[in-house]
């Protein structure tokens, strides 16, 4: 009999991680479905209806046994090496996020005294990985994805990251555990309902920029189909294109469970006596509600010109940020 | 025992993949290589401070070299090569003459750490970030502002220097 | 071919497996929507809310690279059918292609004096179902999606014998 | 060997190899490169001294120093390269040999 206790902490690890990655690919693919469910009741249709019975709900195994099957396809003239690195560097920039998503008080993958600083940094690969794929596929189509992309993606880093910055300023501590505790007993302590308007305003702008940061409409411009074939991704086929369609979705819930931590109180029920039901069944419903918000708009408003999205973010939301941040900065200094 | 184990796996990963992507960044003939090469090595970088417990350092090092700078020389590369060329090969000049002096100065480096006697303590691993946000205010406050001042002074004489000048448009 | 198929002898996993697969392939397939004259407006009236497609799960991609058949829904004229051939190329295997319109199936209008007009997408790219009308009805685009179905549910990704 | 010294170790060839790139190299985005990599090193070696011999986070505080500079220099360094391809339409530093625009 080996003596497990040494390695308990390792195998812990392992198996969160491993779940982490369960969790990620099985949200990402019946997030695929809701998206095609809610899209279809959007526009006066179903969706899919016949795949496995009820409301079609094997769709996306269907779709991702068939995506691992299909042929993969690296063009000839593309540079090989960095076409078969990219997908994998917007992975992990995806899954790096969940490390410090808090589900519960202990169940997170570590608690960082970092925490919301390590979610904006590690987004960076993301950028990097999609300047890779737009650059090795040498497609016209991906190029220009791949640059309105990054642009935009730096573009808006400045605005979440200095709205993220309002309740860190409010808890004093940028640990997710502790900005969540922070938040304990009922809605009315949530980050988004104190120091009213401001901290409404700045969840507001943080929900508006991460919709651009994981590039979904109305800020989907790097793959709008009416203009650039598919963006960045234009030239990956079967799991590859698997991969980014993975990371996508795992970003859309990454940005959310950020929004559910440090505004909406995280794994906390709204009123106290509803805390009998565990945290992460609050901490998933209040992320997969703003996911669901973020289909919503996706399917409800038009996209916007490059010229007006780079207008949004440097002369709307950077200037609201910046007197927010100051504003709550002379309250948290008043309430002392 | 595996726990030390595996921490200096990843600490021997860490030093060979930035020694390794340095070595691709300087003498890869392909200009994107490198920049995508220099990725791996500032990731390297930053794993190696959380080894020196400089958590903040570490992902301000993602954020700021990752995200911006890299990003920036990326997009330089785009903006002065001819795009759709796909190796954008680059020549190198007088490599063996500046073998010579870089490969002096490197021994000589060398040589002192070798030689030196290092006066180590024992190293205290604790979060950095707090004790570094006080410090930058306190005693470094004056060093602080101005680089504020330098980061304020560099991004309006970027923007004056990259806007297109006014003949090079019609409108 | 991706990499599984033709490597080995039908045996009872195998035609199992192909069971699966064939499941899969048939129930998600993702058009690549060649709109090239009017048979285009009835493809995107299938794809909208009256008839909607994406019920049996057809859904549609911009680009080849992700997409599992091809609807070539109009005339195709000399100069579009080498564009035609080029993105067919483009697709992943497996991949099929599917007719819609006269036009598409034999140059319709244009089959005798139609100098301009390639008589048939089969000319330049193998066809796997070709759906009759001028322009067919929605319905019509729907049932050449379950014929395929029926066409895919026979593949096997087996060592072809004989 | 402890890990100080392959640290000090792992330093020094980023020093010694951001020096060469910069020696070497003609495109002026890779001498910018070579630069980061020179800059990196001294960084890095702040912190392993202000860790492994000091005990202070006075290391680390250079280290953000250098990173704040680092960002100044490349924004500045590109828009500099942008404005020589615009106007010699070479990216060469060596042919940017006179200072009229």
């Amino acid at each position: 009999m080996i003596a497990l206790e040494p390695y308990l902490d390792l195998i812990i690890s392992v198996v969160y991680v491993v779940g982490i990655v369960l969790f990620l690919s099985l949200f990402a693919l019946f997030a695929t479905w809701l998206e095609r469910k809610v899209a279809g009741h959007i526009q006066d249709r179903l969706g899919p209806m016949e795949t496995g019975g009820w409301h079609g709900w094997l769709q996306p195994i269907a779709d991702a046994i068939k995506l691992l099957i299909k042929e993969d396809i690296i063009p000839a003239a593309a540079d090989k090496k960095l076409f078969k690195l990219a997908p994998y560097l917007v992975f992990i920039g995806s899954l790096a996020g969940f490390a410090v998503l808090p589900f519960a008080a202990n169940l997170i993958g570590s608690d960082l005294n970092i925490g919301v600083y390590y979610v904006i940094a590690v987004t960076s690969l993301v950028v990097i990985g999609i300047l890779m794929a737009g650059w090795a596929s040498n497609n016209k189509w991906s190029m220009y994805g791949a640059m309105r992309s990054a642009a935009q993606m730096i573009s808006y880093e400045i605005p979440v990251a200095l709205s993220l910055l309002i309740p860190v300023m409010m808890a004093g501590t940028m640990s997710m555990v502790e900005i969540v505790d922070n938040q304990a007993g009922g809605f009315w302590n949530w980050y988004v309902f104190r120091t009213m308007p401001f901290s409404l305003i700045a969840f507001v702008i943080y929900f508006w920029a991460s919709l651009a940061e994981v590039n979904r409409a109305p800020f989907d411009l790097p793959e709008a189909e009416s203009e650039l074939v598919a963006g960045y991704f234009t030239e990956y086929s079967g799991i590859r294109w698997a991969m980014f369609f993975l990371a996508e979705y795992g970003d859309m819930f990454v940005v959310s469970a950020i929004a559910a931590t440090v505004f909406l109180g995280g794994w906390y029920a709204p009123f106290p006596f509803l805390d009998i039901i565990p945290g992460p069944i609050w901490f998933i419903g209040k992320t997969a509600f703003l996911v669901f918000v973020q289909m919503w708009l996706r399917w409800t408003l038009p996209r916007l010109r490059v010229d007006q999205l780079m207008y949004v973010c440097w002369k709307i939301f950077l200037p609201f940020s910046f007197a927010n941040l100051l504003l709550v900065g002379l309250w948290v200094v008043l309430k002392g | 025992m595996i726990l030390h184990f595996l921490t200096q796996a990843v600490f021997w990963f860490l030093v060979i993949l930035t020694v390794g992507s340095a070595i691709v960044v300087v003498f890869n003939k392909r200009i994107l290589h490198s920049a995508f090469a220099l990725l791996f090595t500032l990731c390297g970088v930053a794993g190696l401070y959380v080894f020196l417990s400089a958590d903040f350092l570490a992902a301000s090092q993602m954020l700021v070299y990752v995200g911006g700078i890299l990003t920036l020389i990326i997009f330089g590369v785009f903006l002065t090569a001819r795009m759709y060329n796909m190796s954008i090969p680059e020549q190198t000049h007088q490599r063996f003459l500046a073998l010579l002096p870089v490969l002096g100065l490197g021994g000589i480096i060398f040589y002192v750490l070798n030689s030196a006697e290092w006066h180590l303590i024992t190293p205290m691993v604790a979060p950095t970030t707090e004790n570094l946000g006080k410090m930058l205010l306190t005693t470094y406050l004056v060093p602080f502002e101005v680089a504020s001042m330098l980061l304020l002074a560099a991004l309006i004489g970027a923007i004056r220097l990259a806007r297109p000048r006014k003949e090079d448009h019609d409108d | 071919m991706s990499i599984i198929e033709g490597r080995f002898e039908p045996n009872i996993i195998i035609t199992s497996v192909d069971a699966l697969f064939n499941w899969s392939r048939s129930r998600s397939l993702w058009p690549i929507t060649f709109g090239l004259a009017c048979c285009a407006i009835e493809m995107m009236a299938t794809a909208a809310s009256r008839f909607d497609q994406d019920r049996l799960g057809i859904f549609p991609r911009p680009t080849p690279r992700q997409a599992d058949c091809m609807i070539v829904s109009g005339t195709v004229t000399a100069k579009m059918g080498e564009r035609v051939r080029r993105l067919y190329l483009q697709m992943p295997e497996p991949k099929w292609v599917i007719a819609m319109g006269s036009c598409a199936n034999s140059g319709g209008p244009y089959w005798q004096h139609g100098y301009h007009v390639v008589k048939g997408v089969d000319q330049i790219i193998p066809v796997d179902v070709y759906i009759p009308g001028c322009p067919p009805r929605p319905e019509a685009l729907l049932d050449g999606f379950l014929k395929l179905r029926e066409k895919i549910e026979q593949c096997t990704i087996a060592k072809k014998t004989g | 060997m402890t890990n100080f010294h392959v640290m000090l170790a792992v330093a020094a060839i980023l020093f010694v190899l951001g020096l060469l790139c910069v020696m070497t190299r003609r495109h002026a985005i890779s001498v910018l490169m070579g630069v980061e990599l020179i800059l990196n090193s001294a960084a890095l070696n702040f912190v392993i001294f202000s860790h492994y011999t000091v005990g202070n986070l006075f290391g680390q505080g250079m280290a953000v120093f250098i990173i704040i500079i680092a960002a100044a220099e490349a924004a500045v360094a590109l828009a500099i390269f942008l404005n020589i391809y615009r106007t010699l339409s070479t990216s060469e530093i060596d042919k940017a040999t006179q200072l009229k625009g």
